[in-house]
């Protein structure tokens, strides 16, 4: 379980966001909106301790996100950022072998089954470089469903991927949340899922320039 | 007084170019410290004032 | 009153406002006083030097010069690393303005070791172990004006700039060893800047006098900074806003 | 919690993996490690081209010639050390692992100090024949750049880090670097002057020793440090 405690952030004398507050409860699917520029990406780097300029407390399971409880946390969590890491002359198979050994264990079936089911066995052994963004951003839900964490934050998860990605990616997403995990993403795209998403909406900038005044 | 003279003082023993302008480059350097950071002091203070002026006025309408 | 509450006290840039304004004046007439009657007494009076003559009087702003040089580095060392472990702004703001009075400060340590160079060992440049670890100092002061200007966001710069200096003032001692003991091994038949023995106290008594008002001088001009980065940063806040 | 976390998390293999990616991304792309080399081989060939080609000129300032190339080199190599990693999101993921971040850093740290020395180290005959190195002085450089070539990569490595993602890097680095390197540069060339006096080397070995242990104790920490810094930009 995931809570935020009255978090602030200003960023260049400006407020992205005061005062959030809320609980990612195992079984949550929350979907942060906001217009450009609004503070999403802030937000998630800051819940995944990449951020640390920010006034409010983090909670994971019960307890202040600090010291080696971050790495606590990060054992359990899995983030997939703008760039999710793929190294363009490693292999497709390399990419997510090492991906997979900083964090855990998995064995090679484990890694082949999950390409497999993102429709990229075939490329398994093909430098990274070479394959069509859509693809790249194949490797990272491979990697999701290898890794299996409890608390996944996607930052634009469906960038570039076609229709039949973005459908089995929130499937996924859906039958994630349903085991009891949990989901925290932003994106662009109106998303359907049939499952109940929480929304966490960030005042636009606008908003926030004419508070200030 | 080590000097006898003004013009003794000012040629110190012939090394006067070298003491004269090694303490006139010292001067101008530190005034330079110093000019730079009342300058700055003066800017600051009116943005400030700009700020508070504004404020007061955005509280009134 | 318990030390951590002083401490943060101190840290509260209100405080400190209040008090550099109190401060300030008497600086600034204390280093007028110091620099005036050290440097008359030094240029006029002290008697000259039996080998150098008179190009001697450059000491009393060379050493002083030098000395802040590398004091102002570990004060500017110590204090962004405060900033970046105890999470103080004012001791940002102090190590912020650190950096470009210590530049200016072994900026001057330099010219004037050249000019005294010049008539002592008929160049401008020699590579004295004194004058090679200020040029040093000097590549280790830039680097970290150009680090924090390089860095757009403020907290990030402070925090960068604090683990460049921290290396830094580890490595100064290392470094103004190895020049000293480079120099030995090159020891070349010139004579050094400064003889240590045998100055009689006409001679560094004037130094002592200087040497102070340098110090004040660069208090007070550390003060007027400082202030100045906290009337920028805390353009906002109400408590400023009704001082002026 | 019905879902795991990630498979109990061991240093040795996230080493592991982050050695073997760091070796076969570097294999696969050789210029990153090639170019500082012949960076340092046209340097040196510089020097006699440029001064003069007499033996004795050239014994004399072998040393420096040698270790202001290797200072020059260690820089250029690992100016992009991280520079791919904070672009392409790896350095996001490497900053949160379960594991220590600066320990992940000595695996990947390795990899390029064994790219660029091994090379520097193996080739280090040739450099002598080329600016008439007896084998006494070889002996001595080869021991010096053992001992000092790590700190120095260590030390550009902090400025890599201190730099990264930011525009004017590249110069910015060499400002923030060189100025520390310095006392290695000293030690490093006395001991070679030395051994061609017949001198004993033994002091400055310790020295360059002593230095490497704190640069390989403490300098992987502030690149950690430093590296969480950036990143939160």
């Amino acid at each position: 379980m995931l809570e935020a405690h009255a978090l602030s952030c200003e960023r260049d004398d400006r407020c992205l966001f005061d005062e959030l507050t809320f609980t990612v409860k195992p079984g949550h699917i929350w979907q942060i909106e906001g217009a450009n520029g609004a503070g999403k990406t802030t937000l998630l780097r800051i819940l995944c301790g990449l951020n640390p300029y920010f006034d409010g407390q983090l909670l994971w399971a019960e307890q202040p996100l600090q010291g080696s409880h971050w790495m606590t946390y990060w054992q359990s969590m899995t983030y997939l950022g703008h760039a999710i890491g793929i190294k363009s002359n490693l292999t497709v198979i390399e990419n997510l072998r090492w991906l997979i050994d900083v964090r855990g264990e998995a064995s090679s079936a484990d890694l082949h089954t999950a390409l497999q089911a993102v429709a990229l066995a075939e490329y398994a052994e093909t430098p990274a470089g070479q394959l069509s963004a859509g693809q790249q951003r194949r490797i990272g839900l491979a990697r999701l469903l290898v890794e299996k964490t409890a608390l996944w934050i996607l930052d634009e998860p469906f960038t570039s991927l076609d229709k039949q990605g973005v459908a089995f990616f929130q499937r996924h997403l859906v039958q994630h949340a349903q085991q009891g995990g949990m989901v925290i993403l932003t994106t662009h795209q109106p998303i359907t899922l049939e499952y109940p998403v929480h929304r966490l909406a960030l005042s636009s900038a606008k908003e926030n320039l004419l508070a200030m005044n | 007084m080590a000097f006898s003279s003004w013009t003794d003082f000012v040629s110190m023993g012939g090394h006067g170019v070298y003491v004269w302008s090694a303490y006139g480059v010292t001067f101008l350097l530190l005034l330079a410290c110093v000019w730079v950071g009342q300058r700055r002091a003066k800017k600051l203070i009116q943005r400030i004032k700009k700020i508070a002026e504004r404020k007061t006025y955005a509280s009134r309408s | 009153m318990n030390f951590s509450a002083y401490f943060h006290r101190w840290g509260s840039p209100k405080y400190f406002h209040t008090y550099a304004t109190r401060l300030s004046p008497w600086l600034a007439g204390f280093s007028v006083v110091l620099l005036g009657v050290g440097m008359i007494w030094g240029l006029a009076f002290s008697p000259s030097d039996y080998q150098q003559g008179d190009s001697f009087r450059i000491i009393y702003i060379h050493v002083p010069a030098a000395s802040l040089g590398m004091s102002i580095y570990v004060l500017m060392a110590v204090a962004s690393v405060i900033a970046w472990v105890w999470k103080i702004k004012l001791s940002d703001m102090v190590a912020q303005s650190c950096a470009p009075l210590g530049a200016v400060f072994t900026v001057i340590a330099l010219i004037t070791g050249a000019i005294w160079g010049k008539p002592t060992w008929g160049t401008w440049w020699e590579w004295d172990a004194r004058l090679t670890s200020m040029l040093i100092l000097l590549f280790l002061y830039l680097g970290i004006i150009a680090l924090r200007s390089a860095i757009e966001q403020r907290e990030v710069a402070a925090k960068a700039a604090g683990v460049l200096a921290l290396v830094g003032l580890v490595n100064l001692p290392i470094i103004k060893y190895s020049v000293d003991w480079w120099k030995t091994l090159h020891q070349s038949s010139t004579f050094k800047l400064l003889e240590k023995p045998a100055m009689p106290p006409e001679m560094w008594l004037p130094l002592l006098v200087t040497m102070a008002g340098f110090y004040c001088l660069f208090a007070w001009l550390l003060l007027r900074y400082t202030t100045n980065e906290i009337l920028e940063r805390e353009a906002k806040s109400q408590w400023l806003q009704d001082r002026y | 919690m019905s879902l795991k976390a990630a498979d109990s998390p061991v240093l040795s293999r996230a080493l592991w993996a982050i050695f073997c990616r760091e070796w076969l991304m570097q294999w696969r792309q050789p210029m990153e490690w090639l170019n500082p080399l012949c960076f340092f081989i046209m340097m040196i060939a510089l020097f006699p081209l440029g001064v003069s080609p007499e033996k004795n000129l050239l014994q004399l300032i072998a040393p420096g010639v040698i270790w202001a190339g290797i200072l020059l080199s260690t820089l250029l190599a690992v100016e992009n050390c991280f520079k791919q990693e904070y672009e392409d999101g790896s350095l996001d993921q490497l900053l949160i692992t379960p594991h220590p971040f600066f320990l992940l850093l000595y695996a990947k740290l390795l990899v390029h100090i064994l790219l660029i020395g091994l090379p520097v180290i193996l080739l280090t005959p040739v450099w002598g024949s080329m600016l008439f190195l007896d084998t006494a002085q070889l002996k001595v450089l080869l021991i010096t750049i053992l001992l000092g070539l790590p700190t120095i990569s260590l030390m550009s490595a902090l400025g890599a880090a201190l730099t990264v993602g930011l525009r004017r890097g590249g110069v910015l680095i060499a400002l923030l670097v060189l100025p520390l390197n310095i006392p290695i540069l000293i030690f490093a060339t006395a001991a070679m002057q030395a051994a061609a006096q017949g001198m004993s080397v033994q002091g400055y070995f310790a020295i360059l020793g002593a230095l490497l242990v704190l640069a390989v104790t403490f300098l992987p920490a502030l690149i950690a440090a430093a590296l969480r810094i950036m990143v939160s930009r």
